[in-house]
């Protein structure tokens, strides 16, 4: 695998080669709107341009999701299936504070960041004692417990139960039907923000800890790392962002159902970070695109089947295309460099 | 001895729990509630056990396992409202098995035939696009038709999936094969032609044979879907173990939108057979026997009877497993390969066959939990996820790999939702509240997460696990 | 020559089931010294390693690392502590470069560890101790090769490398010319000597090959079934009857 | 005469590790031939790829002349090939009697061999119904011997017998792998080359994943400066 994070020379010119890209993508992206209203002839707060900034804007939502996720899955290498319940827990609180205690954003942003952190640790220190595929049910576990207790009549006067939170005030200045254009760039914003703050964590004397982990746990914990207490590190910070993510779904979408609890939103992690590439940050995010838009065509072709014909692709995604695009990608190019210097390759 | 330690602590544990909460209740009230937990942990019991037996044979976590136990139980359903539709789609299932058998055998037969990598991708793609085709226009088609098209997508995909062997099986190993394909496919088109005769046959049984026929047909299902899963997608990536966990994971999305789509969303009931559906309550046992009174007296209260079949049955079962696991050259093939798999095959045993059945074993288990469930859960399409989120609970707490750990792991579990739910229902109340608090049963299921994250602090490996 | 003990196991006794893998060792490691231990296959010797190094939990007896007692502390905890070790099958981090292994060595002893908002790039005193320990193993100009690219040979001085970055006090090596070419192994006997003159670290050593273990060891502890046989100079254990037995099969030697 | 087992140069990789680099080596019917080599040489995956555990990447294996590379373990086995590891593998959970009566391949195997199998271990009679895992290391070893003795192997695969075996033990399983030259044909590996030389009638020595020389033992055990320099027995040299 080749990654941008190596201290390889040609690593280095491809990571600005990857910056020069990346920023002609976010230019590209941020232009959207009015690249759309002039091909379309409508106004870019209007008709097509406004839904397809809508589109978008759900895909930025997933894409951090997706990145929070893949920095577990990829980065350290530990497969949790109980991520729904950071994102939940995000759409959740914020849905409940704006509703039922009427807070503001900065006080909303604050608490996410505090209750999912703390959920990080709590959770984390009980599953992490366990490896593998263990982990994996431990997580789903405690994550289908929050989907029940989100169904529980017990708490409707909060949660809504089974109906979940409907209409939820959201100051007016960013209200996603009569603002889009400013939500867009705030989804955008919030999207190109995160990534930076995951990618310099991941090239953080820290991150790269995690990925030695991942590659040979015992070897790192001989080094002297106390692997548990990196891997609850890399647990907490994926929580926490995929917790924001959550957020933003709730600012967008005006409502928190129990469906942002179920599986299903954790299999769409894994989903588009296997579509993306696991195990790089670009990764997870173009698969949020790619799935959100496969997402849409199907839907449109398919009707209310689509998720099958999903689940179907996912399938034949995992039997043949495990490493994703991004990283069929890398591989496919570091095959054919390899190709013209054979001193790489081992004899 | 250790292990009879983990046990004396979780019936300790049981005791003192069922004692603290028992003191308060009316010792009818008490015992129903046992039985209640009882039949849950039956339940439970049938799918852990496969779960847990598959794990430790061949390290594969089904995730999927859960969406067996639903496949009985709609299979079981279906059977029981629709033999006709039922058999159809046994039809297609077959054509496709047929199709791939056809193409692994042929592959045996012929090691010069050696499709090239990117040619597989094609004709798997090809199969599978005609294996849907075949299914979206399944009932307008003429069925003759549509059966060819499903055993071509299945041959497709058979040449896709299979890397023939450099070198070729003995001859009298590929004759069986062959016998064996060929069985397959005759009996598809037996099916076919005389699919509608048997289902108006099946449509007039009384309700008790349609019941026994049920259990034998869902469970049958589940069995011949494990195979067929585990010989298709799962072995391929046997040597990379989190895409075979993530792949399960797909099947388990997949095979509830395939429950949605072909049987809808709503909530089903399976009728009850007439050996426990008669409208009235008997006194004991014994005059159920005569009466077959859907209910019967407790220590005064009234316990349905169908539930004590269900414990009935998860016992049997219990027994005939561990008879199984002891008794039969299976059952030492399995100890052994839990242990060592390498070894019991370098002493010429065909572990990925073993693998297989034990896959089958595991599946049927817990398809045949699905149709017990059925007459009194319902059939619906979320039931999958639900029990084996309880059913993985169970063998954490049990220990993966053990059978008396996922019995004693469901018995634990099943009673901890009994008396969970009298708790969150009757009200809890503690000195210094005014009134109980009410809460309703989602409290109680959410709550057994607790007594895994317990277990899981204390003994990592579980109750019956192995430290490394 | 009295230098002190750097390391102590009293009675460390190891039993898997009814196998009695290492049964009540007493070893003493003089600082500053090349310590091997020799043995048959089975002896015990990786066993008595990993109970050293924390990786196992001895069934009784005790470790001392510098006359503090260590017994059942975690991997991580006694790397801290100086220990350092190497594996018998190659254990490094695959898909990372040569000079990202050796990094992550010389990180693991700094105090930057937890800085999660700094480039690591940007903490060169580890880049360039790293690439000071790769010239030393001589693994030059194979910097931002990938672990995994590395012939066998190259693996086991990366190995070694990694070892060394973590500048331990105590170094134990399990076999490390383990499965190289034998042109390969005076190279890497060099650069373990050459390790052990220039910074006065006390070596443990386990291998196989008597030769090497002859030329540079200046104690020797023979391990036969799970005990001590005997211990000693190499000139003592050269001479030394038992251990002639062990090796050549105590059964040969009388009927043979 | 052709050999019974016939490794032709055989080349195997485990992951991307290319560790047998050419093994060539014949095993004639009836005799036992020692495959010797230091640590790491690669003699246990000479031993794994024949059974098919390690499949080659490149080169033939033939027994009986029929090709066997490719095969899966069962089927090697199946033809009549018993396999001893050097970790035993003796399944603890089983009992002794259980663990022989997996071994079968017909029924009856164990039946019509008990008398062969208890009279050249009287200890496993004693131990039968014990677990394998109660077993002390000398047992076990007899215990997987045993195993590949109960059906009708034409050829055993026996990965160091003796290691980290007592003296006594060494000694009665030196006697009972002599006896079993007259039923079947054995191909050995062992580290204690006092041993190796006593049971072997040829011997094949594998260096660095390649066969490096092959021949009678005779000619070994007077040729000093070959075991020196392969086989790294220096004790008693010069330091």
């Amino acid at each position: 695998m080749v990654e941008p994070g190596t201290l390889d020379v040609r690593a280095k010119q491809a990571t600005r080669r990857w910056n020069l890209q990346g920023l002609m993508v976010v230019l590209f992206l941020a232009l959207f709107p009015f690249l759309a209203s002039l091909v379309t002839g409508e106004p870019p707060d209007a008709g097509r341009p406004k839904f397809w900034q809508g589109l978008l804007i759900q895909a930025y939502i997933f894409a951090v999701y997706a990145l929070s996720y893949d920095i577990l899955m990829g980065y350290t290498g530990i497969l949790s299936f109980g991520h729904a319940m950071f994102f939940g827990t995000g759409v959740y609180a914020t849905a409940m504070l704006l509703k039922h205690a009427e807070w503001g954003l900065g006080q909303i942003f604050l608490a996410v960041l505090l209750i999912t952190f703390v959920q990080g640790v709590l959770f984390g220190l009980v599953s992490l004692r366990v490896k593998g595929v263990y982990f994996a049910m431990v997580t789903l576990a405690f994550a289908e417990a929050f989907y029940i207790l989100s169904e529980a009549t017990d708490f409707r006067r909060w949660t809504g139960a089974e109906d979940g939170l409907h209409g939820i005030p959201v100051p007016d200045f960013i209200n996603p039907t009569d603002q889009r254009l400013r939500f867009y760039y705030l989804a955008l914003g919030f999207a190109l923000i995160v990534y930076l703050i995951a990618r310099r964590v991941v090239n953080s004397p820290t991150g790269r800890v995690i990925v030695a982990i991942r590659e040979n746990e015992t070897r790192a914990a001989t080094l002297g790392y106390n692997t548990f207490a990196y891997k609850l590190i890399a647990f907490v910070f994926s929580g926490v962002l995929a917790g924001l993510a959550g957020m933003v779904h709730a600012l967008w979408n005006l409502n928190a159902s129990p469906a942002v609890l179920s599986v299903n939103t954790t299999i769409n992690a894994l989903l588009m970070t296997i579509i993306g590439g696991a195990g790089t940050l670009v990764g997870p995010m173009l698969g949020a695109g790619v799935l959100q838009l496969l997402g849409y065509v199907l839907s449109r072709t398919f009707g209310p089947r689509w998720p099958l014909v999903f689940g179907v692709v996912f399938i034949l995604i995992v039997l043949f295309l495990p490493y994703g695009i991004v990283g069929t990608w890398n591989r496919w190019r570091a095959h054919s460099s390899t190709k013209d210097k054979p001193s790489l390759s081992s004899k | 001895m250790r292990r009879y330690r983990a046990v004396l602590i979780a019936l300790a544990i049981a005791v003192v729990g069922i004692g603290l909460v028992g003191r308060s209740m009316k010792p009818g009230t008490l015992v129903a509630t046992l039985l209640s937990g009882l039949t849950l942990g039956a339940l439970y019991f049938l799918i852990a056990a496969g779960l847990s037996l598959i794990f430790g044979l061949m390290d594969v976590l089904n995730f999927a396992h859960g969406t067996l136990f639903m496949l009985g139980a709609y299979v079981a359903w279906t059977w029981v409202q629709n033999p006709h539709g039922l058999l159809l789609w046994a039809g297609l299932v077959l054509a496709v098995a047929g199709g791939s058998a056809t193409a692994a055998w042929w592959l045996n037969w012929s090691p010069d035939r050696r499709p090239g990598r990117w040619t597989r991708r094609w004709l798997v793609a090809v199969g599978v696009a005609l294996i849907g085709v075949t299914a979206w226009q399944w009932l307008r088609w003429p069925q003759a038709l549509t059966l060819l098209l499903a055993a071509g997508g299945g041959l497709a995909v058979g040449l896709g999936a299979f890397r023939p062997p450099v070198v070729r099986p003995p001859h009298r190993r590929l004759v069986w094969r062959g016998v064996a394909v060929v069985g397959l496919l005759l009996v598809t088109v037996l099916l076919d032609a005389q699919g509608p005769t048997l289902a108006s046959a099946v449509a007039g049984w009384g309700s008790n044979a349609k019941f026994v026929s049920a259990i034998v047909v869902g469970t049958l299902a589940g069995a011949v879907a494990g195979a067929l899963m585990e010989w298709s997608l799962i072995r391929p990536l046997y040597e990379r173990p989190i895409y075979q966990v993530l792949l399960t994971l797909g099947i388990v999305f997949a095979g509830n939108e395939v429950a949605r789509a072909i049987w809808g969303v709503g909530a089903k009931r399976m009728e009850k057979p007439g050996w426990f559906g008669q409208p009235c309550r008997s006194e004991s046992l014994a005059a159920w026997v005569y009466e077959q009174c859907a209910s019967v007296t407790v220590l005064g209260r009234s316990f349905p009877t169908y539930r004590l079949f269900v414990i009935v049955l998860g016992v049997l079962l219990f027994v005939a497993l561990i008879v199984l696991l002891r008794r039969s050259r299976l059952g030492m093939i399995i100890r052994a390969g839990v242990q060592d798999r390498e070894m019991v095959e370098a002493l010429g045993i065909n572990v990925r066959q073993v693998f297989t059945l034990v896959f089958a074993l595991g599946a049927g288990l817990a398809a045949l939990g699905g149709v017990a469930a059925a007459p009194f859960v319902g059939v619906y399409p979320e039931m999958g996820l639900e029990y084996m989120l309880q059913a993985f609970i169970v063998v954490v707490i049990g220990g993966m790999g053990s059978v008396p750990g996922a019995a004693l792991g469901a018995l634990l579990v099943g009673l901890a939702r009994a008396f969970g739910d009298y708790i969150v229902l009757s009200g809890v109340s503690l000195p210094w509240m005014e009134k109980a608090v009410r809460m309703s049963p989602s409290i109680a299921r959410a709550s057994t997460v607790l007594i895994m994250a317990i277990v899981l602090m204390v003994r990592p490996a579980g109750l019956f696990g192995e430290e490394e | 020559m009295t230098q002190e003990i750097i390391l102590e196991t009293r009675d460390l006794a190891k039993h898997f089931g009814g196998l009695k893998a290492v049964g009540g060792v007493n070893l003493r490691v003089r600082a500053g010294s090349l310590h091997a231990i020799i043995g048959p296959n089975g002896a015990g010797k990786t066993t008595l390693f990993n109970l050293i190094s924390g990786h196992l939990k001895p069934t009784r007896g005790q470790v001392f690392l510098r006359g503090q007692d260590v017994t059942g502390l975690p991997p991580h905890r006694l790397a801290h502590m100086g220990l350092g070790r190497s594996f018998q099958i190659t254990n490094i981090f695959p898909n990372l470069t040569v000079l990202e292994n050796v990094r992550l060595a010389v990180q693991a002893r700094g105090p930057d560890n937890f800085k999660l908002w700094h480039d690591y790039r940007r903490f060169s005193r580890y880049i360039s101790r790293a690439r000071e320990v790769i010239e030393y193993v001589s693994l030059k100009g194979k910097e931002h090769l990938l672990a995994s690219a590395l012939s066998h040979g190259d693996k086991r001085k990366l190995e070694l490398a990694i070892l060394l970055a973590s500048d331990p006090d105590i170094l134990l090596l399990d076999e490390p010319t383990a499965g190289m070419a034998s042109e390969d192994v005076p190279e890497l006997m060099r650069i373990v000597e050459h390790i052990r003159q220039t910074t006065g670290k006390t070596i443990l050593l386990v291998e196989h090959n008597m030769d090497v273990v002859m030329r540079v060891s200046e104690r020797i502890t023979v391990m036969h079934r799970g005990r001590v046989l005997a211990e000693g100079t190499p000139q003592e254990i050269a001479a030394n009857e038992a251990v002639q037995e062990a090796y050549l099969g105590s059964w040969g030697t009388r009927t043979g | 005469m052709s050999a019974l087992l016939d490794v032709q140069d055989v080349h195997t990789f485990i992951g991307q590790f290319h560790i047998l680099e050419g093994v060539s080596l014949r095993v004639e019917e009836g005799q036992i031939t020692a495959l010797l080599g230091r640590n790491g040489a690669g003699k246990t995956t000479t031993l794994r790829t024949i059974m098919g555990m390690t499949p080659p990447a490149r080169g033939a294996i033939f027994f009986d002349g029929r090709p066997i590379h490719g095969l899966p373990t069962y089927e090697v086995a199946q033809l009549g090939i018993g396999y001893v590891p050097d970790y035993r593998a003796i399944f603890r959970h089983l009992t002794v009697e259980e663990n022989l009566h997996l071994a079968e391949r017909r029924k009856g195997d164990l039946k019509r061999k008990a008398d062969f199998i208890y009279h050249l271990f009287p200890d496993l009679a004693r131990l039968r119904h014990l677990k394998g895992g109660q077993l002390s290391g000398g047992q076990q070893q007899m215990l997987a011997i045993a195993r590949v003795l109960v059906p009708d192997n034409r050829l055993l695969l026996i990965d160091e017998p003796t290691e980290g075996l007592a003296p006594v033990l060494v000694e009665q399983l030196v006697e009972a792998i002599r006896q079993l030259r007259e039923q079947t044909t054995v191909l050995l590996v062992e580290q204690n080359f006092a041993v190796a030389r006593h049971l072997a009638d040829t011997f094949v020595i594998v260096d660095d994943g390649r066969t490096v020389c092959q021949g009678t033992m005779e000619e070994l055990a007077n040729d000093p400066a070959t075991v020196h320099r392969y086989l790294g027995v220096a004790v008693g040299g010069e330091a």
